[in-house]
């Protein structure tokens, strides 16, 4: 069943939705859009294409405690702290290269024993609508994933922007419910959603087939030697990235009371696989680039059968010296001219 | 692309050319081209393939000399093309005793500014296909037709408030000197922001710091941040805690800012850096502007020999706390 | 929010931290404990050789784990003990000090004094004078985290 | 394991702390109820003194000793130090078990050479242990142990007394260097391996210790005929989680924590060598 | 874990009255890693030492919180206490809930909660205490003195008399200073050079003693017991070992220069000793007047000297030798007072400072101790002194007082009388101070039998009418304007630190007042020391005084001197800074922060890729450091590190105070 929402309309809509939970929204604030739960005069904007970070951190935030303690040494007491079944979130506005990349998430955090109760709670509990693509810009190519940018399988209402409405399409019992809740403000559609259709993004003239088996050889590839150079080891590319998704835990506290958190890391820090005697197996910037680019194209699709990356373009956007998985590609024989 | 900027480049080419390949230097750090003509990344150089690929038009903006860092344990002689902010991050890291003067060539490129993307965009108002530049103007394609800009509107911010274009220190000028830019308000949104009221002041702070990732681009790219392990880092003690909780967040970034007094050459590498768009150069610059005034003029970067301000001082010097 | 902490009302006793050099101030401190001067009970100091000794890092600490007022107290300038090590503080710290200001920080919230071991009575008095502009404006939120005092 | 929270530890209690070597210890863990969870040979905890930490170590006690676990921890970062420190009867977090364990069924029936170096025996002690407990599984047992000196040896009186005393085994000892107090061999691990010249017949190599140990008792065993499905080595990565999320001991395709610690000289050699 | 014991001190009442001694002991139970608690009446006496000792023996302590007085009065006692129960004494650290709590606080509910805040921060920070040795440094049994004036040579005759060796480093040809250039000395009117000059020859004979004259110091290195110094000798174009001081080279000289020695107003030769009784008594060429020098030509000295001892080729030469201890003792100078255009100085030969009219006095100065003008050489009938040219003069910034005028200035008024007896002689004065034993009787007779009239106020302006002087004051107690017609004027010109003081202090690493006078290291209980150990000063260097205050303060000097010498080994600072090389980036900031040049850099090797790579880190020398911790501060990175104050230290007390 297709309904609509006048533009107009769409504060009222977030007013309802914000009472049940928080509501994900690209909100932009000082220029910068990012995912952030819906206030009161905040600047939603759908229209904008993918906001600087992931909305990866509504499921894996990045900072969760999951753990308090009090008591000294003699008299410890550990209290588990986790998403209760009433924090429900709506991520509103999610676009489609993004929401297969929360199902790549999805895989290591639920899929994969033993799973992680805190990513699954807080991803069971969501409602995620996702919002049809129109306009992609030349760093987008989720083409090249087989990412429609107009649809979203995996969502539980795909949504489509026109100039005066929004189109609502809900695809699971969640989704359902979710607009049942706005009933008075939701029509149905009158006419079929303007679906935007055959939406091309850019390809940077890369040819994926084959490329994760190929890179089992190319672990020592004297590509790596330039490719790595300009890197910064800087965290950009993992914060932005929306299958990256490691993370660190640390205790904040004191002897008589404290928690134990996670948060948000990156394998590009040289302290990222530092032992405690000083040893690190990967102390340079090569290896880690390497380590990056290879759990993207070889190490993931090992297990998980497919290329962790969308084409979702931040990489590209954001990196300060311009060194992307695109580069890294075309650097390791991912290039079509070459394979084809 | 502007004639011009393909006859300089032919020209630094040719003779960074004789001293790569003559073996006067080991390797030459220059830019290349990105996937776009309004991207361009680090270039290392070695041998005449590589040297095919430098470029040197609106869009070398990335500071290079940092890479110095690393490259000068790989190699003897490493030669730099240097811009303005180049050239002072280079003195910035000579002055840290980061690297060897003897072991670095550093070929000077006045730099007119380099041209933001966004910018270009906002003023093309449409899809851009490419740009063209004349004396000052820049000219820009879209798909329904040309629209003509100054300069100066579409240059990066960090370039637009950039006061020293020429490279103050360099074995060889490549390029004619654009000379010193008088008139640069870059203390403006200092001062804007010193007339709110301190809680207005530290809203605004906390907004902004809000979005810190701690992807600590923003050190990474600066000169003056060249420590082997940063505070940030260290286990014992822990200074600064992982946790995205506003008091950390400013205990990273006022302490970033406080580690460049009398050491940030203002080259707003930090802020471009910055995937989230903290304006982290007010808090440079805040420094900066007060410095000058506690303690004389100084400008970091531009004269290796002069003291910085942190290591040295004066039996009479005034302070910003009453001293009764 | 962590701005505007609201608990002046319920009897709210400001926390200051004071780091006082070994050799003037702290020993100014303790000419007022011989003097009998009374200051509030407020301010706890912690000895540091020197105020060239300070880092400010350790006064962003301060403001993190709930301190309302921080100071800094050394040797008049040519008086230090190390010769030179307030001079250097001098410097750092006001240019600290314009920094925290600039991030939000009202002026009275860090402040720097010179006092020396003679000066039982000014340490007394500066003592006193940061207690109170410290309770005129209330309690500090800024930086302040609010998982240090949490008891669990 | 919690089952809700993984990364959930248990308050668990340090019954007492011997010490090995001058910065060796062995903590004995109690759970509430004696042990704090069934495990294998080879399989890691983790430990946490909050707010300091939490650290990975392997289990060096049996899984047939039933009243506590036993770590014997290295002192080399802030968590190992602050656990050395600790007083008997202090309390700490727990949480496991981690990591796969030695592939003990593949091993049944075949005869089993240990070869550990150093704090490199914790591992190999769990299995020793259980071999011994369950003595009529396995075939003949060789323990080869070295040290930088005599002082730096671990479970002195084990490997002294208790091992070399069970049916069918023989215990190897060996130190870097000369030491007046010192009977045995003295030399490094490899050539002494190399030396006593095993033979690789229905045997399984376990080893374990330093890593340039590793690297040369692995082409000693090469020398004597090992193939690499007969050699099986524990890797030591930084670890935060212990159930393969948190991206540090990722190598390849497998996590280290979940996937490992332990893998066959054939597995690898099929991942990269960033250990 | 630690195992600490706290002990809370009662003081008697002192703190006991407002600190609640048993909810502190019950407090200190729950911080962490302490293991025992306990308290007593006084724990600085001997009892209470014991308790603290034996808790440390039954309870197994490694560490001691002592809650009680300021770690400023007690800290060593319970440190030594600690010691002797088997600890490390700096496994000690001291609550200061005194004079920080139970002094300043009146309520037990408001001194309480804050006596346990600071316990709670000492067991914070002694939890991190490392035990520190303290270093044990040698002695060279050797000490230097700058300057050879009065101070000097005195301090080094008391040094050389107690068995040391001292070395005097004078910068002109010849040892005596200001009190050499003096006539007679007030108040008893003995003549300068019958005092001074047996003292020179003493100092030049004395075993222990040697002169290195026309010499200045270039470097001090290192820190008390063993500074490393280099010392500057000018080439004196003379061997002092063959001259034999006759005196042929510089009768037949034939180069004029102005002589320092009598302030410019003679000449003296090319070749020259400063004054006739000057030790050692071996000329200098002063080569910016030497024909030879100048224009190649001349030789007339060498050729004379029976010795042969001219030798054009010296060269300076830099001795480089070691010192326990530095005594500093160089002196003043004389304002010019040119600066005061009102006064006319520099403008008419008449108007003279009061060092330069000393010189008329002298037989063998400029007048051949005839006291004429130098315009005419008449003797002056009429001759006014103005005081305080520069002292007390707020208004130039000048705030002190010389100190030695008032009294100068009745001597040469008295002197004048005597050598002129129709002269009369006026002093313009603001105040005249005559503290001294016999100055007051001394400047009475001077006011009273030798017919000076001193006039209370300040002179206006002089300026030469014919033949004479005219001088405009007011005399402020009549309020009249005063005229007077002098033949002569003398200014007694404020006495200012030598113009190099300040680079001197840099080099022997002491600091100075805002007047560049040196500093002492506490201007009642420590007057002669400096906040450098090991270097002492004496004399004018330190503020204007006159000789017998300079003798005393030499002798003083002295005194420390020898008993820093006397000691086999000195205790070094325990508390210093560390590198962490690892983490070193070696940018060296804290070189320049360094008050005591303790920081250096030194090139490590480290591996890299296999292959090894050098770099710089910086390296305390620990006998240096004394402690200050600038350095720790500027460390960006924390990778230099304070023992007893490190930053885990600092911030864990920081974090115990606030919880």
């Amino acid at each position: 069943m297709k309904k609509m929402i006048g533009l107009d309309k769409l504060p009222a809509l977030w007013e309802q939705l914000s009472a049940e939970g928080p509501l994900y929204l690209p909100i932009e604030e000082r220029g910068v859009v990012c995912f952030k739960p819906w206030y009161e005069g905040a600047v939603v904007r759908l229209d904008a294409l993918n906001g600087v970070v992931p909305p990866k951190d509504i499921f894996l935030p990045r900072e969760e405690t999951y753990m308090r303690y009090q008591g000294g040494s003699q008299t410890l007491e550990i209290e588990a702290v986790s998403p209760g079944p009433d924090d429900k979130a709506t991520l509103f506005g999610v676009h489609p290269c993004d929401l297969k990349a929360v199902e790549m998430l999805d895989r290591v955090y639920i899929d994969q024993e033993p799973g992680d109760s805190l990513y699954r709670r807080r991803r069971e509990n969501a409602t995620v609508v996702a919002l049809a693509c129109s306009s992609p810009d030349p760093f987008c190519f989720c083409n090249l994933f087989e990412v429609d940018p107009a649809d979203a399988p995996g969502a539980d209402i795909m949504a489509y922007l026109s100039e005066q409405s929004l189109y609502l399409e809900t695809r699971t019992e969640k989704g359902e419910t979710m607009l049942a809740k706005a009933e008075s403000l939701i029509s149905d559609a009158k006419d079929e959603p303007e679906r935007p259709r055959e939406v091309k993004t850019t390809d940077f003239g890369l040819y994926l087939e084959g490329l994760s088996d190929n890179l089992k050889e190319r672990f020592d590839d004297p590509a790596w030697d330039n490719l790595y150079k300009s890197c910064l080891s800087c965290g950009v590319c993992t914060y932005v990235c929306p299958t990256c998704y490691c993370f660190d835990v640390e205790d904040f506290g004191h002897e008589g009371a404290g928690e134990r958190f996670r948060c948000w890391d990156s394998c590009m820090f040289g302290h990222f696989t530092q032992m405690a005697g000083g040893h690190n197996p990967r102390p340079d910037r090569k290896e880690r680039v390497r380590q990056r680019f290879l759990h993207k194209l070889q190490y993931y699709p090992q297990t998980y059968g497919e290329i962790a990356c969308v084409g979702c373009g931040r990489c590209l956007r954001s990196c300060p010296v311009n060194l992307d998985i695109v580069q890294a590609v075309k650097a390791l024989g991912g290039e079509a001219v070459e394979q084809r | 692309m502007a004639e011009k900027s393909l006859k300089e480049a032919e020209k630094i080419r040719e003779i960074v050319g004789q001293d790569l390949l003559g073996g006067r230097i080991g390797l030459l750090l220059g830019w290349e081209k990105g996937h776009y003509w309004w991207q361009s990344r680090p270039l290392f150089a070695k041998n005449e393939a590589d040297l095919e690929k430098l470029t040197w038009d609106s869009f070398c903006v990335i500071n290079l000399s940092r890479y110095l860092l690393e490259e000068l344990k790989e190699h003897g002689k490493v030669g730099v093309l240097v811009k303005g902010c180049d050239a002072r991050a280079f003195n910035r890291l000579l002055q840290d005793n980061m690297v060897a003067r003897d072991r670095v060539v550093l070929y000077g490129l006045p730099c007119p500014g380099m041209l933001d993307y966004g910018r270009l965009n906002e003023e093309a108002g449409g899809a851009l296909i490419s740009i063209s530049e004349s004396n000052g103007s820049v000219t820009l394609k879209t798909g329904t037709g040309e629209k003509s800009v100054e300069r100066d509107q579409v240059l990066m911010k960090k370039c637009a408030e950039c006061v020293y274009p020429d490279p103050v220190v360099y074995d060889q000028l490549l390029l004619s000197p654009q000379g010193k830019k008088e008139g640069v308000e870059r203390f403006k949104s200092v001062e804007d922001l010193e007339e709110l009221t301190p809680d207005e002041r530290f809203a605004y702070w906390e907004g902004e710091l809000s979005r810190c990732l701690r992807c600590y681009a923003c050190r990474q790219v600066c000169p003056f941040c060249s420590c082997r392990e940063c505070f940030v880092e260290q286990d014992n003690p822990r200074w600064q805690g992982r946790a995205y909780q506003p008091g950390e967040n400013f205990m990273f970034h006022l302490v970033r800012a406080y580690h460049g007094t009398g050491r940030c050459i203002d080259c707003g590498e930090c802020e471009r850096a910055c995937p989230v768009d903290i304006p982290l150069q007010e808090l440079n610059r805040k420094l900066i502007k007060d410095i000058n005034q506690l303690y004389g003029d100084y400008e970091a970067g531009v004269d290796a020999e002069a003291d910085p301000p942190l290591l040295t001082y004066r039996p009479d010097d005034p302070a910003a706390f009453s001293e009764k | 929010m962590s701005v505007g902490v609201k608990e002046k009302a319920a009897g709210w006793e400001p926390l200051i931290v004071a780091f006082c050099c070994n050799w003037c101030s702290y020993a100014g401190g303790d000419l007022a404990g011989t003097s009998r001067l009374t200051y509030p009970s407020n301010v706890k100091v912690i000895r540091v050789p020197c105020s060239g000794r300070m880092n400010p890092m350790f006064v962003l600490r301060a403001f993190q784990r709930g301190a309302d007022g921080v100071i800094v107290a050394g040797c008049h300038p040519g008086d230090c003990h190390y010769s030179t090590g307030n001079y250097s503080a001098r410097r750092r710290l006001s240019a600290f000090k314009r920094l925290v200001e600039f991030a939000g920080f009202e002026p009275e919230r860090f402040e720097v004094r010179w006092i020396s071991s003679s000066e039982g009575d000014k340490f007394a008095e500066e003592m006193t004078g940061i207690t109170e502009r410290i309770k005129a404006l209330g309690p500090n939120g800024k930086m302040r985290d609010a998982r240090w005092q949490k008891k669990a | 394991m919690n089952k809700d929270n993984p990364l959930l530890p248990q308050v668990a209690t340090v019954l007492d702390i011997t010490s090995e070597t001058p910065d060796i210890k062995t903590l004995r863990v109690a759970g509430k109820d004696g042990l704090p969870f069934e495990f294998m040979p080879g399989q890691c905890a983790m430990l946490s003194i909050p707010p300091i930490g939490e650290a990975i170590f392997s289990i060096t006690s049996s899984p047939t000793c039933r009243e506590c676990l036993e770590f014997s921890i290295k002192e080399v970062g802030t968590v190992s130090s602050a656990l050395h420190d600790l007083p008997p009867g202090a309390h700490i977090g727990i949480r496991g078990p981690y990591g796969n364990g030695f592939p003990v069924d593949d091993m049944k029936g075949k005869d089993l050479l240990f070869i550990g170096g150093g704090i490199g025996l914790a591992p190999l002690r769990s299995l020793i242990g259980y071999c011994f407990s369950n003595r009529d599984q396995f075939g003949h047992i060789d323990i080869v142990y070295g040290a930088r000196s005599p002082a730096d040896l671990i479970r002195k009186s084990e490997i002294k007394e208790t091992w070399p005393a069970e049916p069918d085994t023989s215990v190897y000892l060996t130190v870097d260097a000369e030491n007046p107090d010192w009977k045995e061999n003295v030399g490094f691990v490899p050539a002494y391996v190399s030396e006593l010249g095993f033979k690789p017949e229905n045997k399984i190599a376990i080893t374990c210790g330093p890593p340039i140990m590793i690297k040369f008792v692995l082409q000693a065993l090469d020398k004597l005929g090992f193939k690499p499905e007969q050699v099986i080595t524990t890797l030591e990565m930084r670890m935060k989680c212990g159930v393969g999320k948190c991206g540090r001991c990722n190598l390849g395709p497998v996590y280290v924590c979940k996937d490992g610690p332990v893998f066959s000289l054939a597995q690898l050699n099929e991942l990269p060598a960033e250990y | 874990m630690a195992r600490t014991g706290v002990f809370v001190c009662h003081c008697g009442t002192n703190i006991a009255g407002t600190v609640d001694i048993d909810q502190s002991v019950e407090a200190s139970r729950g911080f962490p890693g302490v293991v025992h608690a306990g308290e007593y009446r006084y724990l600085c006496s001997e009892m209470g030492q014991d308790l603290i000792k034996n808790a440390i023996e039954e309870h197994n302590l490694d560490r001691v919180v002592v809650g009680t007085c300021s770690p400023r009065m007690h800290e060593n006692t319970f440190r030594k206490a600690a010691a002797e129960a088997g600890l490390n004494p700096y496994m000690l650290e001291v609550a200061n809930i005194r004079e920080h709590c139970s002094w300043v606080h009146r309520e037990m509910d408001e001194a309480t909660p804050k006596a346990i805040a600071l316990l709670r921060a000492a067991a914070a920070k002694v939890a991190l205490n490392d035990p520190l040795d303290i270093p044990e440094l040698d002695v060279e049994k050797r000490a230097l003195i700058i300057g050879g004036g009065i101070a000097g040579i005195q301090a080094a005759l008391d040094i050389a008399e107690a068995g040391y060796v001292v070395d005097i480093v004078e910068r002109e040809p010849s040892i005596g200073g200001r009190m050499a250039q003096l006539e007679k000395t007030f108040p008893t009117l003995d003549c300068s050079a019958c005092i001074l000059t047996p003292k020179m020859v003493e100092a030049a004979q004395h075993p222990n003693v040697n002169l290195i004259t026309y010499s200045e110091i270039d470097e001090v290195k290192g820190f008390v017991g063993q500074f490393d110094v280099k010392i500057r000798q000018k080439a004196r174009s003379v061997d002092s070992v063959k001259c034999t001081g006759c005196g042929i080279c510089w009768e037949k000289c034939p180069s004029k220069a102005p002589s320092e020695f009598e302030m410019g107003m003679a000449k003296r030769k090319a070749i020259y000793v400063p004054f006739p009784q000057a030790v050692p008594n071996v000329p200098v060429i002063d080569r910016d007047n030497c024909l030879y020098f100048k224009k190649g030509r001349c030789q007339i000295c060498a050729k004379e000297c029976p010795p042969e001892a001219i030798d054009f080729e010296q060269q300076d030469v830099v001795i480089e030798r070691r010192y326990g201890a530095i005594i500093v003792a160089t002196g003043f100078d004389q304002l010019d007072p040119s600066i005061y255009g009102e006064y006319g100085y520099g403008q008419h030969p008449d108007i003279l400072t009061g060092l330069e009219f000393e010189r008329l006095f002298n037989a063998s100065g400029p007048t051949g101790g005839k006291v004429v003008r130098l315009s005419d050489g008449k003797p002056p009938r009429n001759v006014v002194f103005i005081q305080c040219i520069g002292s007390r003069d707020k208004a130039r910034g000048m705030n002190y007082c010389s100190k030695i005028c008032c009294m100068f200035t009745a001597k040469q008024a008295i002197l004048l009388k005597e050598k002129v007896p129709d002269a009369r002689s006026y002093v313009f004065y603001i105040d005249v101070r005559t503290a001294g034993k016999g100055y007051e009787e001394f400047q009475r007779r001077a006011a009273e039998e030798y017919d000076v009239a001193y006039l209370r106020g300040q002179v206006g302006k002089i300026f030469p009418e014919e033949d004479h002087l005219v001088v405009h004051g007011v005399d402020s107690l009549s309020g009249k304007i005063v005229e007077i017609k002098a033949d002569m004027v003398v200014l007694a010109a404020a006495s200012i630190a030598r113009c190099d003081a300040p680079e001197v202090g840099r080099k022997v690493g002491i600091n100075s007042d805002s007047y560049h006078f040196f500093n002492e290291a506490h201007p009642k209980l420590r007057p002669v020391e400096t906040h450098t150990a090991g270097v002492f000063i004496a004399g004018a260097c330190q503020a204007p005084k006159d000789i017998p205050d300079t003798v005393a303060q030499a002798s003083a000097a002295a005194v420390k001197a020898i008993g820093l010498l006397s000691k086999e080994k000195l205790q070094g600072e325990a508390c210093t800074a560390e590198v962490i090389q690892d983490e070193c980036s070696g940018c060296l900031n804290c070189i320049a922060v360094c008050p005591y040049t303790a920081i250096t850099e030194v090139e490590i090797e480290e591996r890299h890729h296999g292959g090894t790579l050098k770099r710089t880190v910086a390296q305390v020398n620990p006998s240096l450091c004394q402690g200050c911790g600038s350095c720790t501060a500027t460390c960006r990175s924390g990778s230099i590190n304070l023992k007893g104050f490190t930053n885990e230290q600092i911030l864990a007390e920081v974090d115990a105070i606030c919880l």
